[in-house]
């Protein structure tokens, strides 16, 4: 079997088992959530009675292994179950939601890998000058603010002021595609601003690291212009570093916005996981749960696939 | 009309900032290189003959600057001169060839595309022309299948090929000049030949000026016409190669040139106890392949066993075995006659105490966070819970044996001294164990020559007086002359011949012996050319 | 001392920026005009001669609850950070030294522990376990040490692969020893810059779970959460949440300068 | 606006025909106060118009939330119950029962047998006929072992439902209960097709004034007007479109840039800023909610009313109102009545703040040493946990010392109300005293939050309600009330009114204090300007 290959399916066969023993601890861990489904759910209205009634209509007195089995059976088979609180299908909670949250999160992307990435290259092309030194604290600063206040300057400047964009993302199926980006945008500066330092920092400390290598000096003694070092010479070999911070900041994208999507009243599955975890909907809980571990795994493993790719000596072992 | 002086320095200083401060590093050089001539630079570390090399292109590293004097090269005045216009002239005026080819090419791209950029950014020609050129210089550099070589990605190629796909590019834009940097330095004595050849094809053939930069004069001797001694910046003195070689004016020179005696031989084999045996072992990394194969080999007291081979023949890989990091998977070693655990987990203090070790690198030997004191007082504390008064006193001693002074060096920190001082501290931590046997790793390989002589010595008396057994690695055969009593010849996780020195060094000998003791360089100009001469018809073919 | 010499101007403004901080915190009572708790005036005053900074929505004066909160979020961030680094460390330490079966056992439950998203995670323990001011620490320590575990294993891997620890190794050296001796000093200035980051994620961490009614307990003022009581005043124009916005920023901008220094150092080390 | 103007100025209109109006305005029992002159034709006014769509942000919905009737939790669902259902009875704005599906009621002497009769020809969403099947269904799906419905409680003493025809229905009850209808009148217990089930409920068929197109939990519904609604002068929209906005900065934000038209809860503490706001009305209504601050009285040091009584001293509640409330409601009692009670006992005390008074109680009680833990959480209500903390500050003038211990919002109704010792708490409260006694302050009822049990207490409550006669009534609720203010074990230090804002597009009758969103009717009450 040729090596790359090899490398590729082993990873992947890592991330898959990583994702059956979530499955199992997701399982366990939510099953030993203190608490009770049928008082959560029924809040205020609990009583002795009504609790007693929720719980036999749930089959909540199930052993916990016979409910896992027929739990990851179903799931694999793309059966979630039903929402204990509503009795809803999972599949049907989770699933445009998720794309939601997928279109928010690829929206962010559009705006803050671009650029990210080339004011990593800018800083490191300009490095320790006052660009460098502007861009390093604005961003820092950026980073330095709760997200919830970040959205509330953006709604306060962009809706309330000058009314630009709306201060709601609720986005719904009957929308056009431009009017849900119109919709996203502000959350996704919001989350922009989160994520930017972060990946820029990152990719600057990247480059230089690069910048360093006898290859740079070889080229600069070749009589290459810098900024083609930067792009040819210097950004590919810092690649792996970059496509990693990547990799991390979309599962971040994914899996942590609740807050954002609180303030931006936006339907995504952040929202849902905490409303089923404090109502301790547990078929909802396990399902996002294991979809977000999903996520979070399968970027990871991505950005691993991919820095075997950018690398030739992997690339290329094959041949050799 | 151009000038007859293709280079001319004047008066070139050149400043480097450290400890706070812009220091010279440069003093005052002047040098002329006129077409088709070949000039050697050649000093230890810290001489600046890479910085001048460097210069020459109008170009300094991070941390220096030109301070003041002339570059002019092919009468453009560089000092001062713009980057664009800088640019315009690295590459394709004046071309470098760095030390490492490994690290100068970058691993993403393939190496014809490396070729071709200088050409086709500076707009001499586009990307089919130029790699048509490279065809027929990689054809005439003697690389195998010049017309695909070049599709391939620099790990793919071996260090004497890519060095000589290095010496291709340098050619890419046809430049006046070019600028060797060690372009053999890291490569073994067998792959170094090859490009000797090369670089010498370059100038002499194609007519190119060149400066070469080398810490080795023998090398130097065989490509240069002139040649240059640097010291601290400085120059020491200037002559014609051959002048140079016969008639050295400076002591320094002298010293540079003057052939490492160290050992009387001692053919008194058999008389001493063994110290250790290696008896059939075989190891691996993986689990799959043997890195090395069938060894037996053994080290009496009081006696030094030179390791040699090239790199990659496995002789790091038997120090490994011995001190247990690599358990052997079959065979025995025997220490002292007791066996020895193969893993290093399961040995006891006492082996471990008196089986020592020193490292190639005493940069990375050492815990760059701690003090002489502490480096020296650990094993003391360790193997015999020698402290306080006791230890500082025994601490004093191995410093004054190692010939530094203790009240200036006990309380360094480590990266606060030089190479020479910090080999000197491995050797003393390692003599603080007080060891029956110690594997030198390479020791000498990252000094200078004057250094590792110094080092050499070191060792040679410490024999004398405390009866310790060496295990000496070293790819370098002057070394091994030096202080060998036996000779163990390795290639390929195998070893090929082993024997007394005389026996091993005396013909006839084993082929793959034969061609490693042919490749080392002899302080003679005429060596390379009658090398090549004889090897015509086999090796360039 | 002798580092700090040679240090650069911004990380010597970083410097003064955190020991301002950390005096403020040592002797807020001190300096501090109101009591943390004291209702002085109506809510969100402006700036006053009573009150100088204004007042908060329960019109608390803003400038005592931002130096007492300093004590509070730096401490807070401090303690957790500190927690979340020794056992961070110590693991990552052991599974780099050690290598084999347990780097893989550890590395891989810490990939699972990753694998969640933090503030779910953190939300259901604090929603399960109560939001006392030392669950909230164990858990975010919990949080933060996994990725403080990939830095510190990631970093011991490149010193462990140094002679000098090899040295150590062969003269029989144990565990520990190579963790303290060889190997934490040449990983400090790549864990101090992480620290610095860390510690501004935490206060950070501490403002989101406050968003979310977890965090910590009031009346005891913490930026993060100041921030949040206040955040509704910005869409009215009104700038008190700025405040300690601005203090959590110039804090960590501080913090970052210094890490910048010690990242610089770090990086010094591999050349 | 009451229904009684509203039917006037239909017939001014001629919208309705004078019979008609006659008709109607008897069963409301208004008859008797028809204005004077209306049937001359005065002219009004603001006059409810059709059309628009009308957008609604909401606290408290949740994804897990349900239109299943028995389990409304939220202000969204329980405003988008009533766009699409109705009751047997409404609640009106004065707290009066008027007629909804039911014409009209009757009760024997003793209260123990309550006559409905129905309205005819109403009919459900999908075309079927209510009959008295469908509400004796819908009556059912609250009692019972299986049911899990919030509304269980108050239909314990029902012994049967029977159908009394197609259009009568008749409850049989174990003890009387004068305020029965007002039971009818509870959000629970709309009617819906018999049969219904499961996932069906989902679908919100009903007999409502908006037909339900599009309903996601915890985001957004979305409903077109009824275009054969049977009740005249109501449902003015076209549309309605119900968003849940937990965040009450997300809420205040899209009313201010319109993407709302109406939105509950406005935060206290920004009101006045809201207010001055072009293009947004205010309104605050006081109901029947309030704090409460239970105790649980079986624990020591609880068990002494002299604490109990030490710590309601201790609370200055006008600096409660003032800081927590922003002045936005009342003053408490330490009872659970309202003023806008017809049996609120208006001749009692107003407890005040009294440091050196509730330091002799606490001193009698021998307590002063004791650190009294108070748990809170802003789940209980907005600005609990800030109340807390100035209890805290007012009650160290007594030499009490108060320990605020913040709970998560997350698990707080099932993990510290009830559980932990002392806490914050919130009642929406009842429509009448009876309903509001009997839930949380009966010996053993299953809410009552400080286990009290007086036993003159529990008497009177069982005696009040089955009492017909208003003066006795209101004497024996006069008593009940005393006794709870100065032995019960919540402090009940003010009410809270219902502060709401919306665009000035929006007209709108008199606002119900009975719950939050025009007694959460705002969808078939309000219209467009």
């Amino acid at each position: 079997m040729k090596p790359v290959i090899w490398l590729i399916l082993r990873r992947a066969g890592f991330g898959f088992l990583t994702i059956i023993v979530i499955s199992l601890i997701i399982f366990i861990g939510v099953e030993l959530l203190p608490g009770d489904v049928a008082e959560a759910v029924l809040g205020q209205n609990a009583t002795q009675e009504t609790v007693e009634a929720f719980r036999k209509a749930l089959k909540l007195e199930l052993p916990p292994h016979v409910r896992y089995w027929v739990w990851l059976t179903d799931f694999v088979q793309g059966d979630f179950g039903r929402s204990l609180a509503n009795g809803r299908e999972v599949s049907g909670l989770i699933g445009w939601r998720f794309a939601n949250t997928l279109f928010l999160a690829l929206t962010t992307a559009a705006i803050a890998i671009p650029l990210s990435v080339m004011l990593g290259m800018m800083a490191a092309f300009y490095r320790n000058t006052l660009f460098d030194k502007v861009i390093s604290i604005t961003t820092l600063s950026f980073i330095s603010f709760p997200e919830f206040f970040i959205a509330y300057i953006l709604i306060t400047l962009f809706s309330v002021q000058f009314n630009i964009f709306p201060s709601m993302a609720n986005i719904n199926e009957s929308m056009t595609l431009v009017a849900k980006l119109h919709a996203v945008l502000l959350p996704a500066l919001t989350l922009t601003c989160v994520v930017t330092a972060h990946m820029m920092r990152q990719t600057r400390a990247a480059i230089i690291n690069v910048l360093a290598s006898a290859y740079i000096e070889m080229a600069e003694l070749k009589g290459i212009r810098r900024l083609r070092i930067i792009m040819r010479h210097a950004f590919p070999n810092s690649l792996s570093p970059v496509i990693n911070v990547v990799a991390l900041n979309l599962a971040y994208l994914i899996v942590g916005v609740v807050i954002v999507e609180v303030v931006f009243v936006y339907p995504g599955l952040g929202q849902l996981l905490v409303d089923s975890v404090s109502k301790r909907d547990i078929p909802v809980v396990q399902a996002s749960g294991l979809i977000f571990a999903g996520a979070y795994i399968s970027l990871n493993m991505m950005a691993d696939i991919l820095s075997m790719l950018a690398n030739p000596r992997l690339r290329q072992s094959q041949t050799s | 009309m151009k000038s007859e002086n293709l280079l001319q320095i004047r008066n070139l200083f050149i400043e480097g900032f450290y400890e706070n401060q812009w220091n010279t590093i440069v003093d005052d050089i002047s040098l002329d290189l006129k077409r088709g001539e070949v000039l050697g630079l050649i000093g230890e570390s810290g001489a600046g003959k890479s910085t001048i090399g460097l210069a020459a292109m109008g170009y300094t590293r991070q941390g220096c600057r030109l301070a003041s004097g002339s570059i002019k090269l092919d009468g453009m005045e560089l000092f001062g001169a713009s980057e664009e216009q800088l640019r315009s002239i690295r590459g394709e005026k004046i071309a470098y060839v760095a030390q490492s080819a490994a690290a100068s090419f970058n691993p993403s791209h393939r190496i014809i595309h490396q070729y071709a950029e200088g050409p086709v950014q500076h707009g001499i020609m586009d990307y089919e022309q130029a790699r048509k050129n490279a065809v027929k210089i990689y054809d005439r550099l003697f690389l195998p299948d010049p017309e695909k070589i070049g599709l391939k990605y620099p790990h793919e190629l071996s260090g004497g090929q890519l060095q000589r796909a290095m010496v291709a590019m340098s050619m890419s834009c046809e430049p006046d000049i070019i600028v060797f940097d060690e372009p053999t330095t890291a490569l073994d004595v067998t792959t170094q030949i090859e490009v000797l050849a090369s670089v010498k094809e370059i100038t002499e053939k194609m007519n190119k000026a060149a400066l070469y930069i080398t810490h080795d004069l023998a090398v130097v001797a065989q490509v240069a016409h002139r040649i240059m001694v640097l010291r601290n910046g400085g120059l020491v003195e200037e002559g014609e190669t051959r002048r140079l070689i016969k008639k050295p004016k400076e002591k320094y020179t002298r010293d540079l040139l003057s052939v490492r005696t160290l050992s009387e031989d001692k053919n008194d084999e058999d008389k001493t106890d063994v110290i250790l045996k290696v008896k059939d072992v075989y190891a691996t990394y993986n689990g799959v392949d043997n890195v090395l194969e069938d060894i037996n080999l053994t080290v009496r007291q009081g006696r030094t066993v030179a390791l040699v081979g090239e790199s990659g023949s496995g002789k790091s890989t038997l120090a490994r075995v011995i001190t247990g990091m690599l358990p052997a998977t079959r065979g025995e070693i025997s220490f002292l006659g007791q066996p020895l655990s193969p893993d290093l987990k399961h040995r006891d203090k006492n082996n471990l105490r008196r089986l020592q070790m020193i490292y190639q690198m005493p940069d990375t030997a050492l815990n760059p966070k701690q003090t002489v004191r502490t480096v020296i007082g650990r094993p003391l504390d360790f193997y015999f819970g020698t402290r306080g008064k006791e230890a500082e006193k025994r601490i004093r001693d191995l410093l004054t044996r190692i010939e530094l002074e203790p009240a200036k060096y006990i309380d360094r920190l480590t990266p606060e001294l030089s190479g020479g001082e910090k080999q000197r501290i491995c050797i003393a931590r390692a003599l603080a164990a007080e060891p029956d046997f110690i594997i030198c790793d390479e020791v000498t390989s990252a000094l200078d020559q004057l250094v590792a002589e110094g080092i050499l010595a070191l060792l040679q008396d410490l024999q004398r007086e405390m009866n310790i057994s060496y295990l000496f690695i070293t790819h370098d055969l002057a070394t091994v002359k030096a202080i060998a009593d036996k000779i163990v010849i390795m290639l390929e996780g195998r070893i090929i011949e082993q024997g007394e020195k005389t026996e091993v060094l005396t013909p006839p000998h084993h082929a793959y012996t034969d061609k490693l003791l042919a490749s080392v360089p002899v302080m003679d100009p005429d060596w390379l050319d009658n090398l090549l001469d004889k090897r015509a018809s086999t090796f360039l073919s | 001392m002798n580092l700090l010499i040679k240090s650069p101007l911004s990380a010597r403004i970083g410097l003064c920026i955190v020991l301002f901080n950390i005096i403020v915190a040592i002797f807020a009572p001190l300096i501090a005009p109101y009591s943390e708790t004291e209702v002085v005036g109506d809510v969100w005053e402006q700036m006053s001669g009573n009150s100088l900074l204004g007042t908060d929505h329960l019109g608390r004066d803003l400038m005592s609850r931002l130096i007492f909160g300093a004590r509070n979020t730096i401490a807070l961030a401090f303690i957790t950070t500190m927690l979340s680094f020794l056992s961070g460390t110590t693991l990552g330490f052991v599974a780099a030294v050690k290598g084999g079966w347990i780097d893989n056992l550890f590395s891989r439950i810490i990939d699972i522990i990753m694998a969640f998203p933090t503030l779910i995670f953190a939300l259901m323990i604090l929603s399960v376990m109560g939001s006392s001011v030392m669950i909230l620490i164990v858990t975010i320590a919990m949080l933060d040490s996994t990725r403080v575990y990939r830095l510190a294993r990631a970093v011991a891997m490149d010193i462990e692969v140094m002679d000098f620890v090899e040295v150590a190794r062969l003269r029989g050296e144990g565990l520990w020893w190579i963790m303290r001796r060889e190997i934490l000093p040449n990983a400090m200035p790549s864990l101090v810059a992480e620290f610095g980051l860390r510690f501004c994620f935490v206060f950070l961490f501490i403002a989101s779970l406050s968003f979310l009614g977890l965090g910590l307990q009031p009346p005891l003022a913490d930026w993060g959460g100041m921030v949040r009581e206040n955040a509704g005043a910005i869409t009215f124009g009104i700038f008190i949440p700025l405040i300690p916005a601005a203090a959590i920023a110039f804090l960590t901008v501080g913090v970052n300068l210094i890490v910048d220094w010690f990242l610089h150092l770090a990086s010094g080390m591999h050349n | 606006m009451t229904d009684r103007t509203r039917l006037e100025d239909l017939l001014k209109k001629n919208k309705i025909s004078r019979r008609q109006f006659i008709a109607q305005t008897s069963a409301l029992g208004l008859a008797a106060a028809v204005s004077p002159g209306l049937f001359a034709g005065t002219a009004r006014a603001s006059v409810p118009k059709k059309g628009g769509r009308f957008i609604i942000g909401c606290t408290g919905g949740s994804t897990t939330d349900s239109m299943d009737p028995a389990s409304l939790t939220s202000n969204m669902n329980q405003n988008l119950n009533w766009q699409i259902r109705n009751n047997l009875i409404e609640i009106d704005h004065d707290f009066n029962p008027i007629p909804e599906l039911a014409e009209s009621w009757d009760s024997t002497p003793d209260a123990k047998k309550w006559s409905f009769k129905l309205r005819k020809g109403v009919e459900f969403h999908n075309g079927k006929t209510m009959t008295a099947e469908d509400v004796i269904f819908s009556i059912n799906h609250h009692i019972g072992e299986e049911s899990k419905s919030g509304a269980k409680g108050y239909l314990k003493n029902i012994e049967s439902i029977k159908a009394d025809g197609k259009y009568g229905v008749v409850f049989e009850l174990s003890g009387g209960t004068a305020d029965f209808p007002f039971i009818m009148g509870d959000y629970h217990l709309t009617i819906c097709p018999s049969g219904t089930k499961g996932q069906e409920w989902e679908k919100g068929v009903g007999t409502g004034g908006y037909i339900l197109k599009n309903w996601e939990p915890g985001v957004r519904a979305f409903t077109v007007r009824n275009p054969n609604y049977w009740k005249a002068g109501r449902a003015h929209f076209d549309e309605i479109e119900t968003l849940s906005i937990v965040d009450t900065n997300a809420r205040t934000n899209a009313l201010k840039t319109d993407q709302i038209n109406y939105m509950d809860r406005v935060e206290l503490k920004t009101v006045h800023l809201m207010k001055r706001m072009p293009g947004i009305n205010v309104t605050a209504t006081t109901g029947t909610a309030h704090y409460t601050i239970p105790m649980l009285v079986n624990q020591t040091p609880y068990n002494d009313n002299n604490v109990r009584m030490a710590l309601k001293l201790a609370v200055d509640r006008e600096e409660l109102l003032k800081q927590v409330l922003r002045g936005y409601g009342e003053l408490g009692n330490d009872h659970p009545i309202a003023p806008v009670n017809r049996y609120y006992a208006k001749n009692l005390d107003q407890r005040r703040y009294d440091p050196d008074k509730a330091k002799f109680y606490m001193k009698k009680a021998g307590a002063l040493d004791h650190t009294f833990n108070l748990h809170a959480a802003d789940a209980a209500f907005p600005g609990a946990v800030d109340a807390a903390i100035l209890m805290k500050e007012q009650a160290k003038k007594s030499g009490i010392d108060i320990n605020v211990v913040r709970e998560p919002d997350d698990g707080y109704w099932s993990n510290v109300w009830m559980k932990k010792e002392w806490c914050m708490c919130y009642w929406g409260g009842r429509p009448t005293a009876d309903m509001m006694f009997s839930v949380a302050y009966a010996d053993g009822a299953p809410w009552n939050d400080t286990k009290w049990s007086h036993k003159r207490f529990n008497e009177l409550l069982i005696a009040a309600r089955a009492e017909l006669d208003t003066d006795k009534r209101r004497k024996m609720y006069g008593e009940m009330q005393e006794i709870c203010r100065n032995d019960s074990g919540t402090i009940m230090p003010m009410y809270n009114q219902m502060v709401e804002a919306s665009s000035d597009k929006l007209d709108h009758g008199p606002i119900s204090g009975h719950m939050a969103l025009d007694g959460m009717r705002n969808g078939e009450r309000w219209w467009f300007k």
